[in-house]
């Protein structure tokens, strides 16, 4: 499976990147987060929330959608 | 008299203060509102480690940012008797004194305002996806976290 | 920073959405302000026993009033971490849609501004003596109570 | 004693003027209101209250001031 993932804030300082596609046969958010801590060591779980087709959802949650997001700490206003 | 049709939210860089004052100007045809309450973000030159935050520059998940100021809007629409309100975020570099969020509600009464106002603002910093990069005099930057 | 010197409170006439948005663009070289908060009043064409209403008349025990308003703003800057306070009244006519009070309140921090708009305006409602002729469409009047 | 009295809103209505000067010789606010209720028989002590050197008074308050107000419910902003 083929997924999009957007990059926020200091989380695309740490990708270097805001948009990327990457390929998964795993089935949870959780697994998918495995797989990036793997590729951006600098990630930690505690400074990011995760948005599936455009709602927050729990780390184990199943993957659904095709567009994840991966956003740091809200700062509107 | 009921304008709850959805607006964009988002402009690039400062919300002006003649802006707000024709937003005001407009609701004068409305002769059933009573009181209205506005809530202005304004970018502070805070101190941090002895650097002077500048600016700051917006960015936004602007998909799912769209959807919470609906989202917002309906549940504020929903809770309380209102005839108008209006809800506009800067994106892009605002500079410390300039206005970043600008939240304008209207009613018959004023105290369905002040609450309307204090809950919309709550929301709007909760659960919109907006970001923010504090940026010093000397170009460095940190991120913004709301309290 | 702090501004806290009495000002003449009532204007004559209507509060134009002009002056509110030249008040706001004064404050943009308070950088320590991160929130503003306005609430606006504005003159009701209720309908009362098939009469609509098309203006109200002010007028006020003016010494007594500026007395008031006087204590309202050393109670908020008392209580509350305000950076800047403003209040305008009208005094005279001013007709239905047009803005009658003018209450504007600045502090570095969101939550601040909520609890000191709402205690002012609450007060201004009770305690300044402040009295307004509804004015009805064939000229006739009624005196307005505050709720 | 001489005593300026003001009247305001519907009061002013009523009293068909907004300040008038009474030669006075009693030593309460209530007392003052028995000469006003004789002169102006529409005023109802329910419909206003009384301001002393611009401030609220009960109507059991010695006068001590030169300026008396009657004042008609508020109606500010």
């Amino acid at each position: 499976m083929n997924i999009s993932i957007k990059y926020f804030g200091f989380i695309a300082e740490v990708t270097d990147c805001e948009e990327e596609t990457i390929s998964f046969s795993g089935t949870t958010i959780s697994e998918l987060l495995d797989v990036l801590h793997s590729k951006y060591e600098a990630l930690k779980n505690n400074d990011f929330q995760v948005a599936q087709n455009q709602s927050l959802v729990p780390f184990e949650t199943e993957i659904t959608g095709k567009e994840i997001a991966l956003l740091p700490p809200f700062a509107g206003g | 008299m009921t304008d709850k049709k959805p607006k964009s939210v988002f402009k690039e860089g400062a919300i002006s203060s003649g802006f707000i004052g024709e937003s005001i100007a407009k609701h004068q045809t409305k002769t059933s509102i009573g009181a209205h309450n506005i809530f202005l973000g304004q970018v502070r030159a805070d101190v941090i480690d002895g650097k002077t935050v500048s600016a700051i520059d917006y960015t936004a998940y602007e998909d799912m940012a769209n959807i919470k100021f609906n989202d917002i809007r309906e549940a504020a629409f929903e809770k309380f008797d209102l005839t108008c309100m209006h809800i506009y975020h800067s994106l892009g570099v605002v500079k410390a004194g300039e206005i970043c969020l600008f939240v304008f509600v209207s009613s018959p009464r004023r105290k369905v305002v002040f609450e309307a106002l204090e809950f919309i603002v709550e929301k709007i910093k909760a659960n919109v996806p907006v970001f923010g990069k504090e940026i010093f005099e000397d170009d460095s930057h940190q991120w913004k976290v709301n309290n």
